[in-house]
């Protein structure tokens, strides 16, 4: 067998392989570690960052829905001293790549996590979530009120983001929007290095025998399998106008699902509520992305990027 | 430490209507589980259910372990569809179990409904590791929804027994049948059963001074930690310590770190 | 047991319960009379009507996915005349309450639809498509290529229809839009008597081994159970602003999905791909509603519309 | 006369790797079937595959009807997993099937893989009215996955073989053993396989003035006319006409109605 490269480069970072995990689904990375090497992965990401730590929304946060899940965390995670201080030192020691993603409630506190990242050795790129369905008020959330549905606020927040590190910078996405290319484009105009997406569609589950919400929250996002036809359509659309690489993602769970979101452009792919199932799924993806190239007759998975042939 | 293993099923089955005990061949997991911890077993090969259903461990022994189970959904009924010699992916043993606790006089185990399941594992630690012969008090629907009666038996614990029928033992709630054992400050009551139950249970130990250990359950994702979706909340006073997950800090919790107000966790 | 009572207005049009058919699953409504009598819906909802017939898209047209299915049908229909000659006097015959679907290439076509149909009895109420994701060249749909994706184009196409039919009228929307209740007040502002939601959701699926879109139109409509967490949060969002009911639909497959979507807000529900599963699917939610009214002691299905306790 | 029928499967027996015969008692199903009609078989009771699956009836007979299918993927891989004595529902019969062509001298059915499926229950049906005994043309990859020759030949029909490896009869493409065996303007040519193998057998009848009626595949959602989703498209002028739906106007046509240029209607 000839040797097959799955180095990518997304946007300045090198990934030994195009696989990375969703953020918020992987901890802050080193827990699986006694699955499987997760320094294996291209890279991992890690649950958004917030300034101070947050007790997120209560429960349940959890429903289940055919082939998905919605979920309404409502972001817990330790901030990002404790990150710093606990979480880093074994991402470093195990030699992981690391994907930082952050959350913020103005630009200027993102700015202040990036720098903070950069300047401590944080992070080797920064995924900057402006589409977090679930920190707003439910019966707020039905509109707008994701910084990811406004392009012009995208542009705001990715150029204060961007003034603050040099590091890579992807921006996170949201797919309640009539037309992805706008924020998409919008991202690549603020000095983004790539974007990622797609995150949760909004979505709502009813206990009929109770007749409440299956959330408390009311309102969750929508992961998972379901919704992997939605993401590889925007993928699709965002890359054939961008110049800059995107990180696809949603409701990738096998090898087969990576390679459509490939095909449709991403140069890298996450792997989020798969994990959930099989701990282990985003190596096997990186596993399959390889057989698959043997089987092809492919040595450089880049040659999929963008492939689809239509 | 987890495993995920692929296990051979060497039994599933019916021990109750709707009720069954699945013996599982894992050994790794059969071996690092202490009474109280959980699996997440793969229902199903399809994606739907796409999660893993958590099952506390009922029994550990040698290479093999076992769960018990009510079927009430899609998940729980594909894995009663399940036959001996078939293979079921397993991660676990999950989350910490019943914290051993040799300075009190007495033990007294509370099991509600399918609640019982992680109890007939600690019975056997409790007298394995010569602490106690735990009191057993078993609360169900009607007497034919009774659970490991004669498994407690057997063990040499005395076993109460109440319905909400009265079809077996007394016809009271569970904390009322409790209240009648009289726990005091040297009691530690283990209890694990429908919210509403444990609750009361919990309010019955605070008035008697009694140490009460309660197993939670929570809408699970990963099972695993990562996922943060599995919270209760807890009484502490600083906001980001509010919410636990009951995977990864649990589903054993001292009872008065719950905020028992907070409503049910799952609907 | 007491008598239930299942009757709905829907803006208008009285139903003797609140289950229809989604427009292009059942076909121009008799085709199944054979496996039940549709008569005992509470209104059957033909496939979309153009002025000429259309042939629609080049196959494939279906790609199965987890828990849904794309299509990309692209209209195929008899046309009006067609409809009103042959398919009209065996819906009348069987006494079927008719919610006929209209698909224009322009307000006017619309409008025109809407006249004729009024006037040659071909409807008891009328269902403007405003959000069909499968007529354009795919290559330009993933923008904002739906009237239903712009309001000011909703509110102008619902007036221009509105005045050339007295009928009740519905407009059906699409779910690909940022905040749902933009169109759905732009509907009810232009005179509509209904909103219907949702259509499909734009999707992608691509065959990795041939690298090919599985779709001859790449890109199709999502619809089924995936979709249906999307669609109840969709009719909770608009119901809660509109004064004019709400027509639910997206993956609705039993009797207990078809009740998250009366308790979200919706006045009336349309079972779609579901008949694809089982061809007396929407028949079955209607002694499903029944049963779970009569279990939980309710004696006028109205009592739960828009009842989620939240 | 369709019907929606839940039919007690009898058998579900391997006949060749990744091939299988269910055989299903369904009476009315097994009544008004003729050959080359369709049904859709309910392969799973969750929703994953969401949709039904189309299969050929091979055959039917008194109460009872048969399918043979290859597993190609999720659906067939959860139909190869029923039981005898299990339950199916079945939605069929569907289409319209072989129209029955008395006024030819040669009849010849030519299957190649999976797509002999509806040719059995032909066969009988020619031989039945009298009309012919037909020769057989088999089309396979390897020896083993040939499927009913002994069918055929034990119905007195003559059976040429052709493989891809050479592992059974001739080492040929089936239209290049269907020219060798002399088709002419009196000969009907009953074909179903892929569609590369109904183009060429359909090129090779155009040359010789035969009949060729091709039993073609599309992806269905409903398997019954009402989604407009499992069309292929037609050499008729008009527009509106020019698609046309295999689950109603066929699944058998009148190949010179095809357009075989279009490009395959599945990828
Ligand atoms: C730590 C832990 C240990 C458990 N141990 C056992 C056990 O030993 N035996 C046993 O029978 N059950 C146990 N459960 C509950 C069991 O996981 C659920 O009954 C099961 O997941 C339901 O799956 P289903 O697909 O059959 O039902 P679903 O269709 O998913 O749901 C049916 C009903 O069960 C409830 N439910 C679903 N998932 C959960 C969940 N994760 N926790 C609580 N309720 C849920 C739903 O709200 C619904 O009312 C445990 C749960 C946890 C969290
Ligand atoms: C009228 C008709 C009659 C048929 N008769 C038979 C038969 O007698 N025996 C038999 O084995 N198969 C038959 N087929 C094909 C059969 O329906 C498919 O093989 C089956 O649906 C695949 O399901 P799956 O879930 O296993 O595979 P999937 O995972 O859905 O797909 C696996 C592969 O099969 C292809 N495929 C999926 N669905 C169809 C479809 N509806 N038509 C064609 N290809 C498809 C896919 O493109 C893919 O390459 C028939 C199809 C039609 C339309
Ligand atoms: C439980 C859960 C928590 C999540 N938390 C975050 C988060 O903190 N930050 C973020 O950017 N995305 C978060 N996401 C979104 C995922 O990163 C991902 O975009 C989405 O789940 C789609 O991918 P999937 O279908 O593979 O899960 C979360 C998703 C889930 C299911
Ligand atoms: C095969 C197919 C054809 C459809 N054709 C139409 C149509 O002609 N007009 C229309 O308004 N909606 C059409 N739809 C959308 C449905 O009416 C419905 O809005 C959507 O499928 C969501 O409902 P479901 O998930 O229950 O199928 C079509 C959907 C499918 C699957
Ligand atoms: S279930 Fe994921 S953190 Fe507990
Ligand atoms: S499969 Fe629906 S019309 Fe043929």
């Amino acid at each position: 067998m000839t040797d097959i490269s799955l180095k990518v480069n997304l946007g300045g970072l090198v990934m030994k392989n195009p696989v990375t995990v969703a953020s918020g689904t992987f901890g802050y990375g080193i827990e699986y570690d006694h699955y499987f090497k997760v320094s294996e992965l291209g890279a991992v990401t890690v649950k958004s960052l917030s300034l101070k730590p947050r007790p997120g929304n209560k429960p349940p946060r959890i429903s289940e829905t055919p082939a998905g899940l919605l979920n309404a965390i409502g972001l817990q995670n330790v901030g990002i001293e404790v990150y710093l201080k606990e979480k880093l030192p074994l991402l470093r020691e195990k030699n992981c790549t690391i994907i930082a993603n952050i959350y913020g409630f103005s630009p200027e506190e993102y700015a202040e996590l990036a720098q903070r990242l950069e300047k401590e050795g944080g992070a080797d790129a920064i995924e900057a979530n402006l589409s977090c369905p679930n920190v707003h008020d439910a019966k707020a959330s039905c509109g707008p009120a994701l910084v990811a549905q406004s392009p012009e606020s995208v542009a705001e927040y990715t150029r204060i983001i961007r003034s603050a590190t040099s590091l890579p910078l992807y921006i996170k996405l949201s797919p309640n929007v009539a037309d992805i290319r706008e924020p998409a484009l919008a991202a690549q105009e603020g000095g983004a290095d790539a974007v990622a997406l797609i995150n949760t569609l909004l979505g709502m589950n009813i206990d009929v025998e109770t007749r409440r919400p299956c959330l408390r929250n009311l309102v969750g996002g929508l992961s998972g399998p379901a919704i992997r036809p939605v993401a590889v359509k925007m993928v699709w659309d965002a890359a054939r106008v961008l110049s800059i690489p995107v990180l696809g993602m949603g409701g990738i769970s096998s090898p087969e699902d990576a390679i459509q979101f490939l095909l449709a452009g991403a140069t890298a792919v996450a792997v989020g509520s798969a994990t959930f199932r099989r701990p282990d799924a985003a190596l096997q993806i990186v596993k399959g992305l390889h057989d698959y190239c043997a089987r092809q007759g492919i040595d450089d998975i880049r040659q999929l990027i963008g492939a689809l042939e239509s | 430490m987890t495993h995920l293993l692929d296990c051979t099923v060497l039994s599933n089955a019916e021990v109750a209507p709707e009720h069954r005990r699945m013996i599982l061949r894992g050994e790794a997991i059969a071996r690092d589980t202490q009474p109280g911890q959980f699996c997440m077993l793969e229902s199903n090969p399809g994606l739907i259910p796409f999660l893993r259903r958590p099952m506390s461990i009922e029994r550990s022994e040698e290479d093999r372990f076992s769960v018990l189970y009510k079927i009430v959904g899609e998940g729980t009924r594909l894995l009663s569809k399940i036959q001996p010699g078939d293979t079921v992916n397993v991660q676990g043993p999950l989350g910490k179990g019943f914290p051993i606790q040799p300075g009190y006089e007495r033990h007294i185990l509370v099991g509600g409904g399918i609640g019982i399941a992680p109890l007939p594992g600690l019975a056997e630690a409790l007298i394995r590791q010569n602490i106690a012969t735990p009191e057993v008090l078993l609360a169900a629907r009607s007497r034919d929804m009774l659970l490991c009666e004669e498994d407690f038996k057997s063990l040499g614990c005395s076993v109460l027994l109440t319905t909400d029928d009265g079809s077996a033992g007394m016809k009271a709630f569970a904390a009322d049948a409790l209240r009648e054992m009289k726990p005091h400050e040297k009691t530690v009551v283990y209890v694990c059963g429908p919210m509403i139950m444990m609750a009361t249970v919990h309010r019955l130990c605070m008035e008697t001074g009694s140490l009460c250990l309660a197993s939670l359950e929570a809408h699970m994702a990963c099972g695993d930690s990562v996922c943060m979706g599995c919270v209760v909340e807890t009484t502490f006073e600083e906001e980001f310590r509010r919410m636990v997950r009951v995977c990864h800090d649990g589903p054993v919790f001292d009872s008065r770190h719950i905020n028992w107000n907070a409503g049910a966790p799952v609907s």
